[in-house]
């Protein structure tokens, strides 16, 4: 399914933001919000997986539904998650699409990474656990 | 012990009513908070010494082994670039600023991925702005574009606006009327007496019809812009036109969306149209409590509010070119400084690649995604916890942080200092 | 402690009569003594023009409207940039430089005294930033009251006791120096968009008018025994027809102070214009100046106007709007809550433009009216006239009849049926300019007993040696010169330091925060009235216990105590 | 003279040089050409090889080649006066800035800002040209004010923002903005655009393709015949009190 996805801020997000590497900074920013028409139209329900592909990526989050948003759109907490599918262009503005995003999202059983995780896909090395 | 009116760390509103009861050093609670500033004074767990990869492995080193390594890394470097600075006080960016010019880094802070677009608008067109206690005493219309303060900035509508006594207004709930523009129906666009909901990407179109429409112009306005019906805009138009004082906020919602710096531009446009009317304001949400303040601290030193270039001997400004996400896209940066933020969680992926690319340091009490990206960690002092200093209020007001609990950790402006100096040491010795 | 033996100086000082002397001066430490040790450094000044330090008495720039003028104004800081040299930092900007630049250019035209014109006292913390930043001349805050909602109820009450305490415990609590006053009223009619036309309109929100403001300020500021006098931009600033307003300004004005003026009103050219519109604008500084001539209650200065680019800047709200409606430009607006308004514009000052060329008359013509130098001092009001690089223009202007004319001849020609320039032929003399430019400072802002704006042993050393010798020079017809000679010292010193040379500085420096601090008896101190308190719980957004700036802001600072008469 | 500046490759061919000593008129002058790299400033030879053929009197007689990879090489022509420069590959960004005469010509890309606050002479661009080609710089004000920039392939976005002067003609498509600000000068878009000449002022500004997301303030002028083909006239942006003039042979708005 096409989709327009926006990220922001959230409360959860933002509690969490002094732990990043905690469940609860995961959950808080791996949550992808769309409308409960379009789950039903991907035949899947709040707390399934989705993965959601950009031109710049691809990552796995868990839908949840919501009717505050229009059909077609998709809203995620910002964070690592949604970074994941942001390009860096940035029509020499300075800032990144990090709305606007046109995302492809298709049901999945694969789990959702961690932090840790995405960073190391990019040549990150965790500290600790 | 309780400590009263201290300043919250956290977010722009920088709330400066916060009890704090302390025992033994030690936090038991906090009032006046909202959840954000709540639980970042409860937090706990923090990176305790720093830390350097030596053969892909992490270890534990001194404060002055960390601080050579900087000092090396940044002194070897050709386009040294350095990067946060919104979550410290102004003491420590003024230092930043100095080893910038000292060592010809690009000087940039998250400004650059949050409100650099209202700069650069503010930089074409101006900003007709007040302080927030104008608006929590004089406005009778508010109106949220782009922008979830109750997920933002919790206690925005309870200080400054929706539920704020005011001088001039005698019932703030009813006195006060509250436009919410978004492209979802956000908490905020629940309590609004008026919502609009603008498909995404709508916003410079929508902005644009109103000032036509402040003009006498609704003529040329089609019927529909963006998603929105030409008769909610007229009437709209018509409420912003009968305020008496009209104040808007915005935020990353115009800024991060296509257009950029050109909705903000126009919604400035708008603002400054409708004061030949009546009394409008504008101002930015800013998101980290001392955001701002790194803006003002760079301009007063450099002349620019974020994204400068000190590497041929004097500052050159150019967002698009100087700004973090271009740099490290491009794969500028050959060695990156990160203090007081946390890009790695917050900057699109092919960014961060790079930064993991090159000797990257952070400097930071806790351990966070970036940590990831980096050689070397320096865990500091809490600022506006542990750590004193300068913040700038998302309206500009300047407000000294205060630290309310003792610790052994250095200062952010102490662990600069001492990088400064050992790189002087490193010219000076060759 | 460090000495300095100047040799062979050509000595103007008109506070200690001196009128060109060629005489020696001893320096010990940061002060100038009666004579020096062997082991003084010894400079030969070779018979140039030395003068105490510059003195600006109303100029902007440190705080939070000049740093959004920088911040907003990217086009203005790629105008003026300058590497890292030295111990000089790099600098930005031409019409409002980076704190650094605009320090090292002061220092090159000897100027060490700097009067910050308008700080808004809740973001006075930023101005006091600022200061530490501009290291090389001492620095004093012009503080705002004019909106100022403790001050405008005890006023409306008719208790000006309780309005001088109020101004006590707000000087005292953002390390202020003097009162200012901003188109008084007119600042808080902003607030609602609206603005005061003169003196005896009454102001929207409070039971007050401007001259009740003006007469009550000046009242509470001699109860407070300020070393200044009130600081007053007048209402109606940039408005054809405005003289009246000015003339009638003046007249609210008592003769109350034997050492110094009762009131100083700010950059007057701004404030002396004639006609009902801009097809009729005229200069009324003949009325203005004759006015001032028998008022010796009264110092003004100038705001020259230069031609050229720059950024006007002012806590007068309501005047920038109005100039944005005229030059369609970018417009920046701040209002201050409970306090003050303030607004940003650029301007390009234009010789093909009638009006900007009538303001450029208009600045000279009341400098060379004005009959008693003192009673008239040079500024631009920088940045709004023109940046204070232009001083050394000006200074040949006021100098040179020649200059003046050939001038003249490239503005706009209607110019001369609006103004009486032409027909002035008074050319002033280097005692005057040295009276404009640091004396007359002095002796308005009431330093002189801090050592200020005097050469004579106790004095500060705050001394500018320009390579000008006076007897070689005719400022009449070499006006080259005089500009030359006044743009770059031969040596800036500062507090016994030479920290300018040939234009360059050459240490980092450190300046002296200036500010008051009156004594209040008990029963006025408003730290622990109720009814402040609750305006401030109730509507200011910080609380009063983070309001003060706080110690850590002052660094180097001196702070004057005053007796009061509460 | 004939000058030709061949760029070696890099360890690292990340970090920008600044060439703003890339002009007829410094060779002409014979200064020694000092360019940076990062932070540190270096002769040119360090980094290109460098012959210089023949003598040149005027800047007329002066030519420039440049070869080699010079997509990081930035300001190459700034401020140039006069003679040529001709670029075999792509060149970096603000090629051309502040230009007052000569011409420049481009084989391959222009990296962002190519021709900015332009005042004369002639920039010709075979590849795509970045975005803000032929713009103005931070803070507003004027942008390009004279001579002409022509571009073979696309642009990015902010095209010909704030032009006030000169001709820009763009063969292939814009991104975003293009024009935003318009205050003079002739623009022509033989693609498509989006959300052209917003806010402008005046000027004239042609899209031969379709006009995406019109600006919902510009007033319906009729039809017009302009180069034998048919345009729908607008005029604006209203809501900027704008009497520009926009032409385009399609268009659609964002309801």
């Amino acid at each position: 399914m096409r989709c327009t996805l926006s990220s922001g801020r959230t409360v959860p997000q933002g509690s969490f933001v002094e732990h990043k590497l905690s469940k609860g900074y995961q959950k808080a920013t791996s949550i992808l919000y769309m409308h409960p028409l379009d789950l039903m139209d991907l035949g899947i329900e709040s707390g399934d997986r989705v993965r959601v592909t950009s031109d710049y990526g691809s990552v796995i989050l868990t839908a949840e539904a919501t009717e505050d948003i229009q059909t077609n759109n998709a809203y995620i907490a910002l964070g690592p998650y949604a970074n994941a599918i942001t390009g860096g262009y940035t029509h020499a503005t300075g800032m990144p699409d990090y709305k606007d995003i046109a995302v492809e999202i298709e049901p999945t059983d694969e789990p959702v990474p961690t932090v840790w995780e995405l960073m190391e896909i990019i040549g990150g090395v965790r500290y600790g656990n | 012990m309780e400590i009263r009116d201290v300043p919250c760390p956290f977010c722009g509103c920088l709330c400066d009513d916060i009890s704090v009861r302390l025992d033994d050093n030690r936090i038991l609670g906090v009032e006046n908070c909202c959840t954000l500033g709540n639980a970042k004074f409860l937090s706990k767990g923090r990176l305790q010494h720093p830390i350097m990869r030596k053969n892909g492995k992490w270890v534990e080193v001194s404060y002055e082994e960390a601080i050579d390594e900087t000092a090396r890394i940044l002194s070897d470097a050709v386009r040294p670039l350095l990067y946060g600075w919104s979550g410290t006080v102004g003491e420590a960016q003024v230092v930043g600023v100095h080893l910038g010019e000292e060592i010809g880094a690009l000087i940039d802070s998250t400004t650059s991925v949050c409100h650099n677009p209202s700069i650069l608008a503010i930089q074409e067109v101006g900003h007709p702005g007040c302080t927030l206690g104008q608006v929590k005493n004089r406005a009778d219309l508010v109106i949220y574009w782009g922008c979830n303060p109750i997920e933002a900035h919790p206690r925005h509508m309870s200080r400054y606006t929706t539920y704020a006594d005011g001088y001039f207004i005698d019932n703030t709930v009813t006195d006060r009327k509250v436009i919410v523009v978004d492209i979802r129906r956000s908490e905020g666009a629940k309590v609004a007496d008026e919502f609009i909901q603008i498909k995404p990407g709508g916003d410079y179109l929508v902005l644009s019809a109103l000032r036509a429409m402040v003009r006498g112009r609704d003529d040329v306005v089609p019927d529909s812009v963006a998603g929105v019906k030409k008769e909610q805009l007229q009437r709209v138009a018509s409420l912003m036109q009968k305020a008496k004082f009209g104040a808007v906020f915005f935020g990353l919602g115009i800024t991060m969306s296509r257009g950029k710096y050109k909705n903000v531009r126009n919604a400035i446009e708008l603002v400054s149209e409708l004061n030949r009317k009546t009394k409008f304001t504008i101002s930015a949400m800013r998101g980290h409590f001392n955001v701002y303040g790194f803006n003002e601290v760079l301009t007063w030193m450099a002349g620019y509010p974020f994204a400068v270039d000190f590497s041929r001997g004097i500052a050159f400004y150019n967002p698009g070119e100087t700004t973090v996400i271009d740099l490290l896209e491009r794969k500028e940066p050959d060695a990156c400084l990160v203090i007081a933020s946390d890009p790695g969680a917050h900057f699109p992926k092919s960014t961060i690649e790079h930064m993991a690319a090159i000797p990257t340091v952070q400097i930071d009490p806790c351990v966070n995604a970036t940590t990831a990206l980096c050689q070397v960690q320096i865990p500091v002092a809490i600022t506006g916890i542990e750590a004193a200093g300068t913040a700038y209020r998302m309206d500009g007001v300047p407000i000294r942080m205060k630290k309310i609990i003792e610790t052994n950790f250095p200062t952010d402006q102490e662990i600069l200092e001492r990088i400064v100096t050992r790189i002087r040491e490193m010219k000076r010795d060759g | 402690m460090a000495e300095i033996l100047l040799k062979n100086a050509y000595v103007i000082d008109p506070i200690s009569g001196i009128n060109g002397e060629l005489m020696d001066i001893a320096i010990s430490g940061s002060r100038i003594v009666e004579e020096a040790s062997q082991k003084a450094e010894v400079i030969d000044c070779q018979g140039y023009l030395t003068l105490p330090g510059g003195i600006d008495s109303h100029t902007h720039t440190s705080g939070t409207k000049v740093n959004f003028g920088r911040y907003m104004s990217p086009e203005d800081m790629r105008a003026g940039r300058t590497a890292r040299r030295g111990p000089m930092h790099i600098t930005s900007g031409y019409s409002v430089p980076t704190t650094y630049g605009n320090s090292y250019r002061y220092s090159a035209l000897g100027y060490t005294t700097l009067i910050e014109g308008a700080m808004a006292p809740l973001e006075a913390r930023h101005t006091h930033e600022e200061f530490k930043f501009t290291p090389l001349q001492d620095s004093f805050a012009n503080t705002l009251f004019d909106g100022n909602w403790g001050m405008l109820r005890a006023l409306e009450e008719g208790d000006i006791t309780r309005a001088a305490a109020i101004i006590a415990w707000t000087l005292t609590a953002v390390k202020g120096f003097a009162i200012k006053l901003t188109n008084p009223g007119g600042t808080e009619a902003w607030g609602f968009g609206k603005n005061i036309s003169c003196i005896n309109e009454k102001i929207p929100t409070f039971d007050l008018t401007p001259a009740d403001i003006i007469k009550g300020a000046i009242r509470a500021n001699e109860m407070l025994h300020l070393p200044h006098s009130v600081h007053l931009h007048c209402n109606n600033l940039g408005t054809p027809g405005n003289y009246t307003c000015t003339i009638g300004t003046f007249d609210l004005v008592p003769d109350i102070n034997d050492k110094r003026q009762s009131l100083y009103a700010t950059h007057v050219q701004f404030h002396s214009y004639g006609g009902s519109g801009w097809g009729d604008f005229c200069s009324k500084s003949e009325p203005v100046a004759r006015k001032v001539d028998f008022s010796p209650q009264i110092v003004i200065d100038m705001g020259q106007v230069m031609f050229g680019r720059t950024t006007t800047m002012t806590a007068d709200g309501p005047m920038e709007f109005n100039l944005y409606r005229l030059h369609h430009d970018k417009w920046s607006n701040h209002d201050v809550e409970l306090e003050t308004g303030s607004g940003i514009i650029p301007v390009n000052y234009r010789k093909k433009n009638l009006v900007n060329s009538i303001m450029w008359a208009i600045g000279l013509e009341l400098a060379l009216l004005v009959k008693n130098p003192w009673q008239c001092l040079l500024t631009t009001d920088n940045p709004n006239g023109a940046p204070f690089v232009k001083y050394p223009e000006i200074i040949a202007l006021l100098m040179s009849k020649q200059y003046r004319d050939a001038e003249f001849a490239t503005i706009h020609p209607d110019t001369e049926k609006r103004v009486p320039l032409p027909a002035l032929d008074r050319e002033l003399n280097w005692h005057e300019i040295a009276v404009m430019t640091r004396a007359g400072q002095a002796r308005a802002l009431g330093i002189i007993d801090l050592g200020k704006g005097y050469l004579m042993p106790g004095a500060e050393a705050d001394i500018a040696i320009y390579p000008i010798k006076t007897d070689e020079i005719d400022p009449s017809a070499e006006y080259e010169k005089v500009i030359a000679g006044f743009s770059r010292t031969e040596y800036t010193i500062k507090r016994g330091r030479v920290v300018s040379r040939r234009g360059d500085a050459i240490i980092d420096g450190e300046n002296t925060t200036y500010w008051v601090k009156p004594k209040v008896p008990a029963v006025y101190d408003m730290q622990h009235d109720p009814a402040f308190i609750e305006l401030f719980e109730r509507y200011y957004t910080v609380r009063m216990s983070n309001y003060p700036v706080q110690e850590e802001y002052l660094h180097r600072n001196y702070c004057i105590e005053t007796e009061t008469d509460l | 003279m004939n000058v030709t500046i061949t760029f070696r490759n890099r360890t690292n061919p990340f970090i920008p040089i600044e060439a703003e000593m890339i002009t007829p008129d410094a060779f002409l002058q014979d200064k020694e050409i000092l360019v940076g790299e990062g932070n540190r400033t270096v002769p040119l030879e360090a980094l290109a090889d460098l012959v210089i053929e023949g003598d040149g009197f005027s800047i007329e007689e002066v030519d420039i080649l440049i070869r080699g990879d010079s997509s990081r090489v930035k300001r190459v022509g700034e401020y140039m006066n006069g003679g040529t420069i001709t670029i075999e590959g792509d060149i970096g960004m603000h090629c051309g800035n502040f230009m007052s005469g000569g011409r420049i010509e481009i084989l391959g890309s222009a990296e962002g800002w190519l021709g900015r606050e332009m005042q004369g002479g002639e920039i010709l661009c075979h590849g795509d040209a970045g975005d803000y080609c032929a713009s103005g710089y931070r803070g507003g004000r004027r942008g390009m004010r004279g001579g002409s920039v022509e571009v073979i392939g696309s642009v990015g976005d902010f095209a010909c923002e704030h032009i006030s002067g000169g001709e820009v003609l763009i063969h292939g498509n814009t991104g975003d903005y293009a024009c935003a600000e318009m205050k003079g000068g002739t623009v022509t878009i033989l693609g498509d655009s989006s959300r052209v000449c917003a806010n402008m002022s005046a000027g004239t500004c042609y899209v031969y393709g379709s006009a995406e997301e019109m600006i919902p303030t510009f007033e319906k002028k009729g039809i017009v015949d302009h180069d034998g083909l048919l345009f729908h006239h607008f005029m604006g942006d209203v809501a900027n009190r704008g009497r520009g003039h926009l032409y385009v042979a399609r268009y659609t708005y964002l309801q």
